[in-house]
């Protein structure tokens, strides 16, 4: 039975479980886009509301979740994510006449499970979570009902993350005929006595499988290729949703898969987590390079990032010590590159609002600096932060990954990152450059995206640069609760 | 009195500054005041300077200031005056301004007026300041300085490309062997921790056994700079090539004063050249060396000034001789000669050039003994002089080089039929040039006449170039009191008389026709010497190929930064990554899945294997 | 927070100067101007506050009272990093160096800028207050922020005005300075946590690194994150490469600033931490670092006189004289370090005004190549004189400070390897070759009888002036500099002795 | 522990082969029915994996987790489903790769 505590620390899926009948009923009843968004909005913040309070040591609520200070604030994370994608979202779809109010519904669904990804210790909480997010992102990529890029991008979603869910599960399988539990803290003693008593190899394959499916869910190099196709297909507000919502989420669930289940303790893994980060970040940012496409460039861009955050997984094989900055530093990359990524991708939602076209080529963007200084520089500063210059929020997330990684001395590592930031410049610079380019052309367009989609954007660059400015409050904030 | 010292290079610089500021919007005879003016205010005060310092010669220096004071290295701005000093600063005030007021005639139809003042006045100072540095550093901005005027004046004329090449020619040659002599200084300064000459000498004497191989390495660097400033074997090949510019210009900087620098650095600094024997043997040999070659080559060739230049180049050689074999007071008073009778030959010259629409060549000319019978005078009296015929300035001033030569341990006597040679030939050379430009019938009518402004400076100088052999220098104690003895008996009355020698000869090829050489001159293989004598030895088809082509060469291929293409390799490594990447991601969703199984099986082999 | 306010002036300057451009037409370079005038006013009042005999006592590096201004509040203490600014001479020199170069920079856009003036002047200030940041920050965290950040609005600057090659040339600026820089990151790092064993916390101030005990290879790889970087933004040779084509691409007065004091902040980079840092380190690779000095000397000198782009000749020519100052650190002696000093400050006179008179030049001739040019002294003997007068100073005529900086060089550098003297001694001949040439090929010869073109105006002619007497001033008494620079170098030397 | 008859291995390797086999089929087949059809093999594999330990450790979870991976699957093949046919529609086949658009 559960308790009254366990149900409190509940209320936030609660509230957007009930969220999402509300909005289902009320669409039963009359379709008003803007009612959708604010009915979502409402779940969304009552939802955050209800977080407040809980305990930061954490609290088990049955076998499958902790509702700790970690999986709290991603949760929060997330609901902001949310936030942002339907404001940007409802301009939208304001563009895109059709029947737009199941969009909102579908982003509450993702954004449940995302919530309860990140707050998953269990295979079934795990498996619930994911495939919760994954089914209502299918139907999201596949919105928009004209575009073939966007059907085609669902269906190659689909398939493959499918194929990703069944590694993953299979993986767990085998581990659990292994260990005999599915439970990640459980699973670190019993990997314990397995380690000094027999033979791990079905372990380690079992850890293949499941990194495998974790890492296509993160889109590490070699499982990457889907992602441009993806973000390039889907309908703008969703790329940014799926680049940093999901993915953000998924990569929590690996950080507690991983640390709880002590299984950086395997050689074979931490070298195997190596090869894929190094892969990555070099493979990333190559594709990158000569792109034409703005969200095939954030694609690849990510693919890359998130190289760079497996640096802090690898660290704490080499370093136990280190696993609590590791925590941290993971906390804090991940939300410097959410809040990056969802200024980036809003830009091109931004855009895409004012034309029923997706705005998402390179030609797009020329001399935008012009047109719409303050965009820019937005989108500027975001491009800064994702080639980690100094001053954003970026900056610190590298920082963290060059002082973990100088901790564990990862060197070859260290040189891929530098080498990847290296040519990282080279794509952020020429959007940058290329919104600075025909100074000449001054033709303001009217402004016709609403206000809240840009004081958004207008926010989270702000956020960018105040956490690059004065990161201390909110790393004082992660090592207190982490 | 004394303190005036400091007008003296001011005087002229300051005129320079005006002469900026203005910038050529003065009137014609304002500059010309300006500039010659202020040159001869300046050689006025050398002059009371020279009463004054005569009455009671003791050396005496002034600090001006500290120039720069890092630990110990602490030179100043601080002049030094001596006998050497007051001799230079005459002559450079002297005929310096002689040929500041020639030029305002010369130049009187150029535009660029005003510019032209300015370099003469900028050259005088920074000559002036050559000569009164207390200490190398400072005598090295000035020898740099008069290396940037001489290349601005050569190049005056910037229109013509064939100026600026000489020009930078000048400039560069002479810096390789400033380099040379900063190095010198390095050096001076690493092991004796000062530059100030006087505490150079007395610190050399305490810590420097002579002969030893730290006396020679610094004076084989200075002499480098010598080397280069005094267009000397090897790097004399800028001179002739520097007469592209104003002839008074090559009267003043090319044969009066600043090619005569290196003779003055090396008697200046004679405290160190004295303690390294070999260093004083090269002086000498490459004096000999030099002076026959340029004799030589002056001999054929046909361009009026270019045969003066070689003509300096192997007077100076008779300089690095005297200088060589320990003549210090012997060199500088051929030093002095020189400029006087030099400066009257390139001034005639010039006014020659000037009277004759600009014609160099002297076969063109011919006859002008009776159409401008003041240059011919000049002409014929700075030949004497240079030839060195008895009673002339010149006479007194080699024959005690020659003779003091003649003394010098084992070499001496080598060295003095070098000297006897050169003697020979230079009579030879410079009487040819008189016979042929001023006998003969004419080809060129003069337009012209030079007028007072260009016949005074003239008439002076011909006075100097005659009487200037009288002048006492001041300068026994300046140089060591034991000189080399002279030559007695058969050896002088050679030395005296061999200059007539040359003049008979001449007289008997160029004038009267009695000797034809045509035809052993025109023999294959004279006419191949001759050809190679007139290129001047071939030194500079020589350093061309040797030095000027490879190092343009280079820069030609390296111009597209052969570094660079390090970096353009990567940048190729990553497209063509990036390209072949791209090809992977071809849409297909069999290859994506198939990539995915690819990295599964990668990773279970990796986590496996890795145990 | 006094020294804080230096930055923040030229960022709130560069702020106002955009918006006062959107107000009122051509406001914005008043406002630059104006700017730049309340930041030395400011730090005029600054240092007349400070006790005369400060300027004489050597700052002990880890006493912060000896220094001119030190100022500290905690930042990010979770890693020991402080917002810490300090001053001593060596700073004080190089801010006004930048300064005065930035009033250059200005007027040198005064009329080529044509459009977007108001952003123009603002990334222009901006870039001021990121060097100034460099010179100032003692943090080392803080420093490289600075050394970063600065990148942007010169990125900026070069890609928006620049010339037909200015995507490429801006591009390889930053990705050269930002690889380096990240190793530099990655150095400062792994020093702090090396360092954090011994001190038993962590700490990014320089102050406390100075006691690091690193020795052997962990050292000498640290040292060399440093010394990439800033051997990158020196430039020295093989890391040169970016310089030439971001200097010739970018807008006069980003021309300016990067030759004038972009370029320093690397030898001020190596003097203060490369070598003082890692003493030891420093002492093995001296002569390697020596090596490519020299080598840079001579390299850049052919490569100058090879190329046909008048800023490309000039870019070539800073890689050459920057040689000089990197023989000029790790050759470590008073007379050495005091030349590089000197050079750092001469050279960006001389080469400041080089790329204004090339700027002037585009601008009138709509070329930079060399062989468009000829016989211009004819049509412009004022510009023709002062380029005369900056590239004589620039091949070391003495009586200007180029002489003086790389005398003290060269004696100093004979002093501890003589042959490497002699080989950079070359470079006075290289030197010469190829600015001559450049003089030849543009202001002499032969002058095209159809051009008529506008010589220097007043203010261009103020600022060109106040440059020449600066050289001057700094040829024939520099003796304040080096007074200035002196206590510095004193502390170092003492601390530090290779 | 002997809810399970036959070895735990050679359940597992049954379950290999399975998941094998829709692996395969994901990368040679183009029909998205039959893709789909793999993905529901795969997804089987993991499931009868699960099934074989549960029964090995004597425990609910297998089945548990079974029909959790039921519920998916059929989710997953709805929405799949409901795509093939706006794929059918839109580009007149069902060949994925003729339907590919994007890429580079």
């Amino acid at each position: 039975m559960m308790t009254p505590t366990e149900l409190y620390a509940l209320a936030p899926f609660i509230w957007l479980s009930v969220g999402v009948i509300v909005l289902m009923l009320q669409i039963a009843f009359s379709r008003s886009l803007n009612g959708a968004c604010w009915v979502t909005n409402l779940t969304l913040l009552v939802a955050l509301y209800s977080m407040v309070g809980h305990d930061p040591a954490g609290i088990q609520v049955t076998p499958l979740m902790r509702i700790d200070a970690l999986g709290l604030m991603f949760c929060a994370v997330i609901i902001c994510g949310s936030v942002v994608t339907s404001l940007l979202a409802r301009d939208y779809l304001k563009q895109r006449p059709a029947e737009n109010e199941e969009f909102f519904l579908l982003l509450l669904l993702a954004t449940l499970g995302a919530c309860v990804l990140v707050c998953a210790t269990h295979v079934a909480s795990l498996l619930l979570g994911l495939e919760l997010l994954g089914v209502a992102l299918y139907g999201l990529i596949a919105y928009p009902e004209k575009g073939e890029r966007s059907l085609e991008a669902a269906i190659k979603y689909l398939v493959l993350s499918g194929a990703a869910s069944a590694t993953l599960l299979f993986g767990f399988a085998l581990l659990y005929a292994a260990t005999g539990t599915m439970d990640f803290a459980i699973l670190a003693d019993k990997l314990d006595t397995i380690q000094v008593n027999s033979n791990p190899i079905i372990v380690l394959t079992a850890a293949a499988f499941i990194l495998s499916g974790l890492a296509f869910k993160l889109s590490v190099a070699p499982f990457h290729m889907w992602t441009p196709d993806v973000y390039e297909g889907a309908p703008a507000p969703i790329t940014g949703f799926l680049a940093t919502v999901s993915k953000g989420a998924v990569f929590v669930v690996l950080l507690r898969w991983f640390i709880d289940g002590q299984l950086y303790e395997f050689r074979g893994i931490i070298l195997g987590l190596s090869a894929v980060a190094i892969a990555s970040m070099l493979v990333g940012n190559l594709l990158a390079l000569r792109q034409d496409n703005i969200k095939r460039i954030l694609a690849y861009s990510s693919i890359a990032q998130f190289g760079y955050l497996l640096v802090v997984l690898i660290a704490c094989g080499t370093l136990t010590e280190s696993i609590p900055l590791a925590r941290e530093a993971a906390s804090y990359y991940l939300l410097a590159y959410i809040i990056t990524t969802l200024g980036a991708t809003g830009l091109l939602t931004l855009l895409s609002s004012e034309s029923a076209r997706e705005r998402d080529h390179i030609g797009d963007i020329v001399g935008l600096f012009w047109r719409r200084p303050l965009l820019s520089l937005g989108f500027t500063v975001a491009m800064l932060s994702l080639a980690g210059i100094p001053l954003t929020a970026g900056f610190i997330g590298k920082f963290y990954i060059f002082k973990i990684g100088a901790d564990a001395e990862l060197w070859a590592l260290m040189s891929a990152v530098i080498v990847g930031s290296g040519l990282g410049i080279f794509y952020y610079l020429r959007l940058v450059f290329n919104m600075t380019k025909n100074p000449r052309q001054v033709h303001a367009l009217p402004q016709q995206t609403s206000l809240e989609g840009r004081s958004v954007l207008l926010l989270l660059t702000l956020l960018i640069l105040a956490l690059g400015v004065y990161p201390q409050p909110l790393m004082d904030y992660l090592s207190a609760i982490l | 009195m004394l303190q005036n010292t400091v007008l003296i290079p001011l005087l002229p610089l300051l005129s320079a500054v005006i002469l900026i500021a203005t910038a050529g919007r003065l009137p014609k005879r304002l500059v010309a005041t300006l500039g010659a003016g202020s040159v001869g205010l300046s050689a006025i005060l050398v002059a009371q300077l020279s009463i004054a310092w005569l009455d009671n010669p003791v050396p005496y220096s002034l600090h001006l200031w500290t120039w720069m004071s890092v630990g110990d290295f602490q030179p100043g701005i601080a002049f030094y005056v001596d006998g050497l000093t007051v001799v230079m600063m005459s002559v450079i005030t002297g005929v310096g301004f002689l040929i500041h007021l020639y030029s305002t005639e010369f130049m009187q139809d150029d535009d660029d007026y005003s510019r032209y003042f300015t370099y003469m006045n900028l050259f005088v100072g920074a000559m002036l300041i050559l000569v009164l540095a207390d200490n190398l550093l400072l005598l090295y901005l000035g020898w740099e300085g008069v290396g940037v005027c001489s290349y601005l004046l050569v190049g005056f004329w910037y229109k013509d490309p064939a100026n600026g090449a000489a020009a930078r020619k000048a400039f560069i040659v002479t810096r390789i062997g400033d380099t040379a002599m900063a190095l010198g200084l390095f050096l001076l300064f690493t092991e004796l921790r000062t530059l100030e000459i006087q505490q150079l000498a007395a610190a050399a004497n305490l810590q420097w056994e002579p002969g030893g191989n730290l006396p020679i390495l610094a004076c084989a660097l200075l002499l480098g700079g010598a080397v280069g400033k005094s267009a000397q074997l090897p790097l004399h090949t800028w001179l002739p090539d520097a007469m592209a510019g104003p002839t008074p210009v090559s009267a003043l900087i090319h044969a009066a004063t600043m090619v005569t620098a290196g003779v003055y650095l090396i008697a200046r600094t004679h405290a160190l050249f004295l303690m390294a024997p070999p260093v004083m043997l090269a002086v000498a040999i490459i004096g000999v060396a030099t002076l026959l070659l340029a004799a030589f080559t002056a001999l054929n060739q046909t361009d009026i000034k270019r045969i003066l230049a070689y003509s300096t180049i192997s007077q100076i050689g008779y300089m690095f001789l005297a200088l060589g074999v320990g003549a210090f007071s012997a060199g500088i008073f051929h030093l002095m000669t020189h400029a006087f009778f030099k400066a009257l030959l390139f001034l005639a010259a010039g006014a020659v050039i000037h009277c004759l629409h600009h014609e160099h060549n002297i076969f063109r000319m011919g006859g002008l003994r009776t159409r401008l019978p003041v240059v011919f005078w000049s002409f014929l009296i700075g030949s004497a002089a240079l030839a060195a015929l008895p009673f002339t300035s010149g006479w007194y001033s080699k024959d005690e080089i020659l003779l003091a030569t003649w003394t010098m341990p084992w070499a001496g006597p080598w060295l003095w039929a070098g000297g006897i040679l050169g003697a020979i030939l230079t009579a030879l050379y410079s009487f040819r040039l008189v016979f042929i430009v001023f006998w003969g019938e004419a080809k060129t009518e003069p337009d012209r006449q030079p007028e007072w402004r260009m016949a005074g400076p003239l008439a002076l100088l011909c006075l100097l170039s005659v009487v200037g052999g009288f002048i006492a220098q001041p300068l026994d104690q300046v140089f060591p009191a034991h000189q080399p003895e002279h030559a007695t008996g058969a050896v002088a009355w050679i030395t005296m008389g061999i200059a007539i020698l040359g003049v008979i000869v001449a007289y008997l090829i160029y004038l009267s026709k009695q000797w034809s050489v045509e035809a052993g001159l025109n023999s294959p293989g004279m006419s191949r010497l001759r050809e190679f004598w007139y290129s001047g030895w071939g030194m500079d088809r020589f350093y061309d190929s040797l030095f000027v082509s490879p190092y343009k060469t280079l820069a030609r291929i390296m111009r597209n930064e052969p570094i660079d293409q390090l970096y353009n390799g990567i940048v190729q490594l990553s497209l063509w990554l990036h390209g072949w990447l791209s090809d992977q991601q071809s849409g297909q969703l069999r290859r994506y899945a198939a990539s995915m199984v690819v990295g599964l099986i990668l990773l279970v082999a990796v986590l496996a294997g890795a145990r | 927070m006094e020294l804080a306010n230096l930055i923040v002036i030229f960022l709130f300057g560069g702020l106002l100067a955009w918006l006062a451009e959107m107000m009122m037409e051509n406001s914005a370079r008043w406002v630059s101007l104006l700017t730049i005038a309340l930041c030395s006013a400011y730090l005029w009042r600054l240092v007349g506050h400070i006790p005369a005999e400060l300027f004489h006592i050597n700052p002990v590096a880890n006493q912060a009272g000896t220094w001119l201004m030190h100022h500290q509040m905690n930042w990010i203490p979770r890693f020991g990093v402080s917002f810490e600014l300090a001053m001593d001479g060596l700073s004080l020199l190089l801010i006004v160096l930048t300064l005065f170069l930035g009033v250059v920079a200005v007027v040198s856009s005064w009329a080529e800028v044509d459009h977007h003036r108001g952003f123009f002047q603002a990334n222009l200030l901006w870039t001021l207050a990121g060097v100034i940041g460099v010179f100032l920050a003692l943090d080392l965290f803080l420093f490289f922020l600075f050394w970063e950040v600065m990148l942007v609005p010169m990125y900026l600057l070069i890609a928006i005005w620049g010339h037909e090659g200015k995507a490429h040339a801006a591009m390889k600026f930053f990705i050269f300075t930002q690889v380096s820089g990240l190793l530099m990151l990655l150095a400062i790092i792994v020093l702090v946590v090396l360092s954090a064993e011994t001190l038993g916390r962590y700490s990014f101030s320089y102050f406390d690194l100075l006691q690091n005990d690193l020795s052997g290879g962990v050292a000498t790889m640290v040292m060399l994150g440093f010394f990439v970087a800033f051997t990158v933004k020196l430039p020295g040779v093989p890391f040169h490469t970016w310089l030439p084509d971001a200097h010739t691409q970018a807008p006069t007065a980003g021309s300016v600033l990067l030759a004038g004091i972009l370029l320093k902040t690397g030898a001020y980079g190596l003097l203060r931490f490369t070598v003082p840092l890692f003493p030891e380190a420093a002492l093995q690779f001296a002569p390697i670092a020596m090596g490519l000095g020299a080598a840079g000397v001579v390299y850049g000198a052919v490569l100058a006189f090879g190329q046909s782009d008048f800023k490309r000749l000039v870019a070539y020519s800073s890689v050459s004289h920057m040689g000089f100052v990197l023989l000029g650190i790790f050759a470590w002696n008073h007379l050495a370090i005091q030349g590089a000093v000197m050079q750092m400050v001469a050279h960006g006179l001389s080469t400041a005004a080089l790329f204004m008179i090339a700027g002037a030049l585009q601008q009138r001739l709509h070329t930079r190549d060399l062989g468009a040019m000829g016989g211009l002294w004819h049509n412009m003997p004022r510009m023709g004189a002062l380029a005369l007068f900056f590239i004589v100073a620039s091949l070391g005529l003495p009586g200007m400070g180029n002489f003086v900086a790389e005398f003290l060089i060269l004696v100093g550098l004979f002093q501890s390897m003589p042959w490497m003297a002699v080989v950079a001694a070359l470079g006075l001949i290289t030197g010469a070759i190829y600015s001559l040439r450049l003089m030849q090929e543009a202001f002499q010869g032969k002058p095209d009888a159809h051009r008529t073109l506008p010589d220097f105006g007043p203010l261009e002619m103020t600022v060109m002036i106040a440059m020449v007497i600066g050289l001057l001033w700094l040829g024939l008494y520099p003796q304040p500099v080096l007074d200035l620079a002196q206590p510095v170098i004193n502390s170092l030397t003492a601390e530090v002795q290779l | 522990m002997g809810g399970l008859v036959v070895p735990l291995e050679h359940v597992l390797l049954l379950a290999g082969l399975l998941f094998i086999c829709g692996l395969t089929g994901l990368m040679i087949r183009r029909n998205v029915i039959f893709i789909l059809m793999s993905l529901e093999v795969m997804l089987n594999a993991a499931a009868l994996a699960f099934v074989a330990a549960g029964a090995y450790w004597g425990e609910p979870d297998g089945q548990i987790i079974f029909l959790l991976i039921l519920a998916v699957a059929a989710a997953e093949v709805s929405v799949g489903l409901g795509l093939v046919l706006q794929i059918q529609r839109r580009f007149k086949t069902l060949d994925l790769d003729q339907a590919s658009r994007m890429g580079g």
